[in-house]
C-alpha cells in the first residue's frame, strides 16, 4: 500500500510545466509566394493552438498546429482573404483561436476598459489640478520670528538627535 | 536527519513568526519599548530558521537524498551540480521555500540597516512582514511541505525539466522572487504608516531604499527570463504576453509608478494617500502573481501544474492581505493631510501624468490578463487574449509616457516654465522628427506604433542626454567647472538618467528585433549554404555529442560574410533521457548591428527524413533590449548608493549633520 | 538520537535568543531627531541644488520655507509623544519564549519524521548495486528461458514477477503471455497475466485483460486477484452497482479476517460512496490498520502454498526492518504481531505485542486495540 | 464621495477575489474549449473505408436519415484514453442499442485494424482520416472526442476525452435520449 501511495505521490507531484516550443514553422510548409507567406506568418502569430497551453500556432510544435498551419496557407493559395481564413478557424474553432479577441458585445469592456481607465484619470487629474490652481498657500511665505526661534533649537537639538 | 533538522528549523520559524506578528505591535501601540525591540531579535532569528531550512533542503538536493520525495520529484542522481543546486527551487515547494526565506531576508534587513527609522514605526512594519510570513510558512507547512519523507526512498529521482537545466533560468527565479517579495516590505511599511496614522517625507525616504532594491531585482528578473526565453526556445522570441510573464511584469509597472510617485511624497509631502495605495497595490499585484502561477486558474505555458487546494489558501491569504490593507487603507486614508501646493506645469503634474499613464498600463495588462476568466464567469464563453491586444492597447500608452520622460525632468517642482523647457529641447524635437521621417521613409508599410516608438526612444535618449549636459553646463562653463559639477551630481540623479537611457536602448532593441527581423528555415544536408543579413552560413553536418545527462545533436554552421571568415557555429538539439524530452540550444553570433541565430531541430515531415531543418534569423538591434535592462537595474542601484538614504542611520553619528555648502562626495 | 541533540540544540537556542532582548533593551525609544535628521539633510539639499544653479533662488527661498514648516510640525509632534523609558514586560517575553519553541516543536511532530535518517545516495551504493544486480539477473533470467525449449514455468513466473517489480510491465506482460501461449494455462498464470496487461495500461481493463479475468473465474470463481480487478473493470464501463457487489460477494464469504479484506474493503466503500453510502464491513476484528498492498494480495492469492508462505514471509520481515528503524508505529507492531501468529512464530508475535502495548499505554481505554494486544500478550 | 472613492481599490479587489473563487472550482478545466458545432449541422467530410476493416467508410450523409442519432467517436490506436473508453462504447452498442461511428484520426491503417482486432469492433462504419482535414472540421483539440448527432444530421452534444466514469457516461446517453434514442433503452 505504502509503495504504491508513493508511487502516485511522485506521479502527481507538481513540476514546472514548459512547452518545448522548438519546431514552429517548417521549410515544408513555407509557400513559394513571399506576399503569401508573410500573410500567413502574421495570421498563424494570431491563431491560438487548441492542444497547447497558450501558444499561437506560428510558434507551436504542435501537430494540429502545423495541420492548421498548412490548412491557413492552402486557403490563402485559394484566394481566400485573411477575413476569410479567420473566420473558416473560427467556424470550427470558435473565438477561443483568435488570439487577437474579435469586436463583439462580449468584447466590448475589454478593448474600452484602457480608454476608459485613462479618460477617467485623466479626468480626475485635470479637476484636481484646477482646484489646486484655485488655491493660495495656506500658511504665510515667510516663518514668523516665534517659529524662526523655534527652528533654532530642532537644529540644535536636531545635532543631537543623530548623535546615537 | 539533514531534512528532518529543516524541517524543525521551519516550524520553528513560524513559532518565531507568529511572536513577531503581535508582540511588536502590541508594544508600539502600549509604548513598551522591550516589545517593540523584540522584533529586531525575532526578525533576524526567523531568518536565521529558514536560511537553515534551505540549506538543509539544498543540501539534500546536492547529495542527492532521495528520501525526500521534492528532491526525488525534482532532481536526478546524473544532473550536473549546478543544477542539483538550482532544483532546490525549481518544484513548488522549493520556490515557496525560497520566497519565504527572502520575505524573512527583507524582514531582516530592515533590522540591521534601518537603524535610522524610529522604534515604533520599525516594530509595526516588522509585525505586518510576520503576519507575511505566518501566512505564507503555514502554507508551505500544511500544504506544500518540502521536507516530505518518502520511505522506501527510490533508486533515482525523475529529473528536473530539462528547459530548466539552463545558468539563465537558474537564476532568474531568485531574482524575480527578490523583487516580488522584496515589494513586500513595502507593502508593511504601508501599512504600519496607515495604522500608525503618519505619511510623510520622512516616510517616504525611509521606504525609498527598499522600494528600489525591490525594483532593481525584479527588473533583473524579468529581463532573465525573457533573455533565457530568447535563446532557449530556439525561433527568437523574446516576450509572449503569457499570463505567467504578464503577472510579473504587472508589479513592475506599478512599483514604477511608485518610485516616481514616492519621489514627490519625499520632496514636496504630496500625493501621500496615492503612493500608501500604490506601495499596498505593488505588493498586491505580486501576490496575485503568485496565486495564478500556483493555482492554475489561467492556462499558461509557464504555470507551476495546477492544485485548486493550494489555489484556494493562498486566495484565502491574498483575501486577508490585500482585502485587509485595502480596508484598512479606505479607513485611514482620510486622515491624511494633503501636501504641498504646485501649478499644472510643474514636476509633480508630470509625475501624475507619468503615474496616471503606469498605472493604466498595469490596470490593462491585468484586465486583459484576467479577462478570459472574467468572461467565462460571466457568460461561460471562451475567449483569448493575446499578444495582439496587448501590443494595440499597451505600446500607445507607453508613447506619451516615453515623451513624458523625456520633459519631466527638465519641470522644476511647483511651478515650471514651459516656454523655457520648449525653447531648450527645441534641437531633441527637431532631430527626433528628422529620425521618425526617416524611420518612415524606410518603412513606409512598417507598423506605425514601431515607427513611432523608434523615433520616441531616440527623443528620450537625446532628452536624457541633454538634461545631463544642462546641469554640468556642459560647454557653457570651462570644462573643468562642468567636470566638478558632474561629479558633484548626486547619484540619485545619475541612476535616473542612466534608467531613462535604459528605457530608451531597450525601446530601440524591441521595435529593431520586430520590424527588421529576417528568416530563413530550410531542409538541411551538410554542405548547404544559407544567406541573411550580408552573412552566407554553411551547414556542415550534425554530429552526436554526450553531455553529463543527455545526448545532444550538434550541428556546426560556419559564417562567412563576403567570403571571409566570421566564426562557427554550434546550435544543439540535446535529448534528455530520464525526463523523456528534448530541447533546442540555439547558438548565437552577437554583433553591435544584431545577432545571428541559429538553431536546430529533427524535421517534422516524414519526407524529409535524414535532412535538419534549421532556422536561421538575424535579429537586429535585438541585445540593446538586454542592455536596456542592464543600464535601468544599474541605475536603480546607482540611486540606492546615494548617500541621502543613509541620513540618520547611526554610521554617520560621526559626521551628523550634512554640511550645508559642499561636501565633496 | 544525534537529531533529537542538534534540534534541542536548536531549540535551546531559539529561546535564548528570544529571551535576548531583555539584557539588551535601552531605556529610551529611539524616536526623537530621525525625521528631523532626513529634513536637515532635505534644507542641505536645496542649499547644494541653489549653488548648482539647478534651482532659482526664489525655488530655494521658498523649498526651504516648506522644509522648516515640516521640522516644526515634526517637533510639535514629538513634544506630543509619549516616550517610553522603563523596560517592562519582561514576563510575556519570557513566556513566548517558552511557549514559542514548543509550539514549534509541536507542529514538528505532527509533521516530520525525527527517526528518518538523511539517506544521501553516495551511501546507498549497495542498494544501487543491488537494483543493476537484479536488472542483470532478469536479463539473464530471461536469455536462459528463451535458448532452453523445455524452460520450467517457475522461472517464466519468476522473469514476470521481477519484472512487476521493476515496473516494467510490458515486460512483465510478454513474460506471462509466453508462458500461456505454451499452454500453460493453470488460472494462477492467468491471473498475473492479466495483472501485468491492467499495470501496463495505466490500469485500464482492456477487453483483452478483461478476457483473462473470465478465464481465471471460470476455473477458480473466488480468486480474489480477478475479483478485484473485475470489480475495476465493472467501474469502468460505467456498471459501479455490479463493481461494488462483485467485492461485497466475495468478503462476505468469508466469516474470519483475511489479510486481503482491507483493500477490498476500501475499494468496495469506494465504489459504495459513489453508489450513495453503501459500506460493507469487515469481520469485526479486523479493526487494525491497513494490509498488504493490492499488488500483494493479488500475488498472494495466485501463489501456491508454499510460494504464499515464502512470499508472506519476505513481507513480514520486510515490515519488521522498517519498524526497526521507525519503532513508534502502533498498527505496524500490530500487524507484526498478527502476521507472526499466522507464521506459527509464537515467541516473535509476543515480543511484537510488547512492543505494542508500550506503544498502547495512551490509547482511549475503550479502544479496541488494546483488548487485541491483551488477547495477544496471553497467548491467543 | 471620497470616502466612497477610497473603498474602490477594496471593491475591486473583491471583484478579482471573487472571480479568482470561482475559477478555482473543481469541475472547470481552465483549457477545455465548447464546440461551436452544438445545435449546427455536422461539418462536411467524406472518409474512405479504413484498410484491413470490413465495414464500411463515413461521410456527412451516413450522419442522418437513419432511425435513431448516432455517436461519432474519434479514435487512434496511439491514443490511450480510447483504449479505456472503448469497453464503455461497446457497452453502448451492446446493451443500449446504440449506434456508433467511428472517425480513425491520424492512424497508419495497420496498426488501426490491429488495434480493433485486438479489442473488438463496436463501429458499424469508420472513416479513416489519415491527414486529420475530418478532424479539423469537426473543430476537435484532441483524440477522444465523442459526438451525439440526431437524426436529422444536428450536432446534439460533444464530450472531450474518454467517456469514464458514471457523469461521463450520463451525459452521453442523456445526449443520446435528447437526440431521439428511446428513454428505455438506457
Amino acid at each position: 500500500m505504502k509503495h504504491q501511495r508513493i508511487r502516485t505521490a511522485i506521479a502527481t507531484l507538481l513540476i514546472l510545466v514548459i512547452p518545448i516550443l522548438a519546431s514552429a514553422v517548417e521549410p515544408d510548409e513555407i509557400l513559394d509566394d513571399p506576399v503569401l507567406e508573410e500573410r500567413a506568418r502574421e495570421i498563424s502569430a494570431e491563431v491560438r493552438c487548441v492542444v497547447c497551453q497558450n501558444e499561437s500556432i506560428d510558434s507551436s510544435n504542435a501537430d494540429i498546429a502545423r495541420d492548421l498551419r498548412i490548412l491557413v496557407r492552402e486557403r490563402l493559395v485559394a484566394g481566400d482573404s485573411d477575413e476569410e481564413v479567420f473566420e473558416f478557424l473560427v467556424a470550427r474553432y470558435g473565438d477561443y483561436v483568435l488570439f487577437r479577441p474579435p469586436w463583439k458585445a462580449e468584447t466590448y469592456i475589454l478593448w474600452l476598459t484602457p480608454f476608459v481607465i485613462l479618460g477617467i484619470g485623466g479626468l480626475s487629474i485635470l479637476v484636481m489640478l484646477m482646484k489646486l490652481r484655485s488655491k493660495k498657500p495656506a500658511a504665510g511665505e515667510r516663518l514668523n520670528e516665534d517659529e524662526e526661534v523655534a527652528l533654532d533649537e530642532i537644529l540644535k537639538d536636531g545635532k543631537k538627535g543623530t548623535q546615537l | 536527519m539533514i531534512p528532518e533538522l529543516g524541517n524543525l528549523a521551519l516550524t520553528l520559524a513560524l513559532a518565531v513568526a507568529v511572536v513577531q506578528s503581535f508582540l511588536p505591535m502590541l508594544g508600539a501601540s502600549r509604548g513598551n519599548i522591550l516589545w517593540m525591540r523584540s522584533a529586531l531579535t525575532t526578525s533576524s532569528l526567523q531568518f536565521v530558521l529558514i536560511a537553515l531550512s534551505f540549506s538543509a533542503l539544498m543540501r539534500s538536493f546536492i547529495v542527492s537524498d532521495f528520501s525526500v520525495v521534492n528532491v526525488a520529484s525534482n532532481s536526478h542522481s546524473l544532473k550536473p551540480l549546478l543544477f542539483k543546486i538550482a532544483g532546490t527551487w525549481g518544484s513548488h515547494e522549493g520556490s515557496l521555500l525560497l520566497w519565504v526565506l527572502i520575505l524573512a531576508a527583507f524582514g531582516a534587513s530592515v533590522t540591521w540597516f534601518g537603524a535610522n527609522i524610529p522604534d515604533t514605526l520599525r516594530a509595526r512594519t516588522l509585525s505586518v512582514q510576520a503576519w507575511i510570513s505566518v501566512g505564507f510558512l503555514s502554507f508551505l507547512l500544511l500544504t506544500s511541505n518540502p521536507f516530505e519523507r518518502v520511505f522506501p526512498a527510490p533508486l533515482d529521482g525523475n529529473g528536473l525539466n530539462p528547459l530548466l537545466q539552463d545558468f539563465g533560468l537558474a537564476l532568474h527565479p531568485p531574482f524575480l522572487y527578490l523583487g516580488y517579495v522584496g515589494f513586500s516590505i513595502v507593502y508593511s511599511f504601508a501599512v504600519a504608516a496607515l495604522i500608525e496614522g503618519r505619511i510623510d517625507p520622512a516616510w517616504a525616504r525611509w521606504v525609498r531604499p527598499w522600494t528600489l532594491a525591490a525594483w532593481v531585482c525584479l527588473t533583473i528578473g524579468i529581463a532573465l527570463g525573457s533573455w533565457w526565453a530568447y535563446y532557449e526556445l530556439g525561433w527568437g522570441g523574446w516576450w509572449f504576453w503569457d499570463p505567467v510573464e504578464n503577472v510579473s511584469f504587472i508589479p513592475w509597472l506599478v512599483g514604477t509608478a511608485l518610485l516616481h510617485s514616492a519621489i514627490v511624497v519625499e520632496k514636496r509631502g504630496a500625493f501621500k494617500s496615492w503612493t500608501v495605495l500604490l506601495a499596498i497595490l505593488t505588493f498586491a499585484m505580486s501576490l496575485l502573481g503568485t496565486f495564478i502561477v500556483r493555482s492554475g486558474v489561467l492556462t499558461s505555458v509557464h504555470a507551476f501544474a495546477t492544485d485548486p487546494e493550494r489555489g484556494l489558501y493562498i486566495l484565502a491569504l491574498l483575501g486577508i492581505t490585500i482585502g485587509g490593507s485595502l480596508a484598512l487603507y479606505a479607513v485611514r486614508a482620510p486622515a491624511m493631510e494633503a501636501g504641498g501646493l504646485y501649478r499644472p506645469i510643474s514636476r509633480e503634474s508630470g509625475l501624475l501624468v507619468n503615474n496616471l499613464l503606469l498605472t493604466t498600463a498595469a490596470a490593462t495588462v491585468l484586465f486583459g490578463t484576467l479577462y478570459p476568466l472574467l468572461l467565462e464567469a460571466v457568460t461561460g464563453d471562451k475567449i483569448s487574449v493575446g499578444p495582439p491586444f496587448f501590443n494595440a492597447s499597451f505600446v500607445p500608452l507607453m508613447l506619451p509616457l516615453i515623451i513624458i520622460a523625456g520633459v519631466g525632468p527638465f519641470l522644476s517642482w511647483k511651478r515650471a516654465d514651459l516656454g523655457g523647457i520648449v525653447d531648450r529641447l527645441k534641437w531633441a524635437a527637431g532631430i527626433t522628427a528628422v529620425v521618425l521621417l526617416i524611420t518612415w521613409y524606410l518603412n513606409t508599410d512598417g507598423p506605425v506604433l514601431g515607427i513611432v516608438s523608434f523615433g520616441f526612444a531616440i527623443w528620450l535618449l537625446l532628452t536624457t542626454i541633454q538634461e545631463w549636459a544642462w546641469r554640468v553646463k556642459l560647454f557653457k562653463a570651462p570644462i573643468s567647472e562642468s567636470m566638478r559639477r558632474a561629479r558633484n551630481l548626486p547619484r540619485s540623479s545619475y541612476g535616473m538618467a542612466l534608467a531613462h537611457a535604459g528605457i530608451a536602448i531597450a525601446i530601440l532593441g524591441f521595435v529593431g528585433s520586430t520590424m527588421w527581423k529576417s528568416e530563413s528555415v530550410t531542409f538541411a544536408t551538410p554542405g548547404d549554404q544559407v544567406e541573411i543579413a550580408g552573412y552566407e552560413l554553411t551547414f556542415i553536418g550534425a554530429e552526436t555529442v554526450l553531455g553529463p545527462n543527455y545526448t545532444s545533436r550538434q550541428g556546426t554552421l560556419q559564417v562567412t560574410r563576403d567570403g571571409k571568415p566570421v566564426t562557427e557555429l554550434y546550435p544543439e538539439r540535446r535529448n534528455y533521457a530520464v525526463a523523456g524530452s528534448s530541447t533546442t540550444e540555439s547558438a548565437i553570433l552577437s554583433t553591435i548591428r544584431g545577432d545571428l541565430y541559429t538553431s536546430i531541430s529533427e524535421p517534422a515531415a516524414e519526407s524529409a527524413e535524414g535532412k535538419w531543418t534549421l532556422r536561421i534569423l538575424f535579429e537586429p538591434l535585438v541585445g540593446l533590449i538586454w542592455l536596456g535592462a542592464f543600464m535601468l537595474s544599474l541605475g536603480g542601484i546607482l540611486s540606492l548608493t546615494d548617500r541621502r538614504l543613509r541620513i540618520g542611520a547611526p554610521t554617520r553619528a560621526q559626521n551628523p549633520m550634512p554640511q550645508p555648502a559642499f561636501p565633496a562626495e | 538520537m544525534i537529531f533529537w541533540f542538534v534540534g534541542g540544540v536548536l531549540i535551546m537556542a531559539t529561546t535564548i535568543i528570544l529571551l535576548s532582548p531583555i539584557y539588551r533593551a535601552r531605556a529610551t525609544a529611539q524616536q526623537a531627531g530621525l525625521a528631523q535628521a532626513v529634513f536637515v539633510d532635505q534644507l542641505s539639499e536645496v542649499d547644494r541644488d541653489e549653488f548648482r544653479g539647478i534651482i532659482s533662488g526664489e525655488e530655494a527661498a521658498s523649498a526651504r520655507i516648506e522644509v522648516k514648516r515640516r521640522m516644526l510640525n515634526e517637533s510639535k509632534r514629538e513634544a506630543a509623544q509619549r516616550v517610553p523609558t522603563a523596560v517592562t514586560g519582561r514576563w510575556l517575553l519570557v513566556a513566548l519564549a517558552i511557549i514559542a519553541p514548543a509550539l514549534g516543536l509541536g507542529g514538528y511532530t505532527m509533521l516530520g519524521s525525527p527517526q528518518l535518517p538523511s539517506i544521501p545516495l553516495a551511501e546507498r551504493q549497495a542498494e544501487r548495486d543491488e537494483a543493476i544486480q537484479v536488472a542483470n539477473l532478469a536479463e539473464r533470467l530471461k536469455n536462459q528461458l528463451l535458448s532452453d525449449e523445455n524452460s520450467p514455468a517457475d522461472g517464466w513466473v519468476l522473469l514476470g514477477q521481477t519484472y512487476m517489480r521493476m515496473s516494467r510491465f510490458s515486460d512483465a506482460t510478454w513474460a506471462f503471455g509466453t508462458l500461456i501461449n505454451r499452454g500453460d494455462v493453470s488460472p494462477v498464470f492467468y491471473a498475473m497475466y492479466a495483472e501485468s496487461m491492467i499495470a501496463a495500461d495505466d490500469g485500464i481493463v482492456t477487453p483483452k485483460a478483461a478476457a483473462a479475468l473470465d478465464h481465471v473465474l471460470e476455473s477458480d470463481p473466488l480468486n480474489v486477484a480477478a475479483i478485484y480487478y473485475k470489480s475495476i473493470e465493472f467501474d469502468q464501463v460505467g456498471d459501479t452497482r455490479a463493481a461494488f457487489e462483485i467485492l461485497r460477494d466475495r468478503i462476505e464469504l468469508e466469516n474470519a479476517f483475511q489479510p486481503w479484506m482491507e483493500t477490498l474493503v476500501a475499494h468496495a466503500n469506494w465504489l459504495g460512496e459513489k453508489l450513495g453510502g453503501e459500506r460493507v464491513t469487515l469481520p469485526a476484528e479486523s479493526a487494525i490498520a491497513p494490509g498488504p498492498s493490492a499488488a500483494d494480495v493479488a500475488a498472494a492469492g495466485e501463489m501456491s502454498e508454499e510460494d504464499r508462505q515464502a512470499f508472506v514471509r519476505s513481507m513480514v520481515e520486510r515490515l519488521a526492518d522498517q519498524l526497526a528503524e521507525a519503532p513508534d508505529d502502533l498498527d505496524g507492531w500490530l500487524r507484526l504481531a498478527r502476521a507472526y501468529s499466522v507464521l506459527g512464530e509464537a515467541q516473535k508475535a509476543q515480543n511484537a505485542f510488547g512492543q505494542a502495548e508500550r506503544l498502547s499505554k495512551t490509547l482511549s481505554p475503550d479502544d479496541p486495540r488494546r483488548q487485541v494486544i491483551e488477547a495477544g500478550l496471553q497467548g491467543n | 464621495m471620497r470616502r466612497f472613492l477610497l473603498f474602490i481599490p477594496f471593491l475591486i479587489a473583491v471583484a478579482i477575489g471573487g472571480f479568482s473563487l470561482w475559477g478555482l472550482r473543481a469541475d472547470r478545466d481552465p483549457s477545455e474549449i465548447p464546440s461551436v458545432l452544438i445545435s449546427k449541422p455536422a461539418p462536411q467530410f467524406d472518409l474512405s473505408p479504413l484498410e484491413g476493416v470490413p465495414v464500411p467508410g463515413l461521410s456527412t450523409a451516413n450522419l442522418s436519415g437513419g432511425d435513431g442519432p448516432v455517436l461519432v467517436n474519434v479514435f487512434a490506436s496511439w491514443c490511450v484514453p480510447c483504449k479505456a473508453e472503448h469497453a464503455v462504447l461497446t457497452r453502448f452498442v451492446n446493451t443500449n442499442g446504440v449506434t456508433l461511428f467511428g472517425i480513425n484520426y491520424k492512424d497508419k491503417p495497420k496498426e488501426a485494424s490491429a488495434w480493433l482486432d485486438n479489442l473488438g469492433n463496436p463501429y458499424e462504419r469508420i472513416g479513416s482520416d489519415l491527414d486529420g482535414r475530418a478532424g479539423i472540421e469537426w473543430g476537435i483539440s484532441g483524440v477522444p472526442e465523442t459526438f451525439v448527432i440526431n437524426s436529422e444530421g444536428i450536432v446534439i452534444y460533444r464530450h472531450v476525452g474518454p467517456v469514464l466514469g458514471t457523469k461521463a457516461q450520463k451525459q452521453v446517453l442523456e445526449a443520446l435520449v435528447q437526440a431521439g434514442l428511446p428513454q428505455e433503452s438506457i
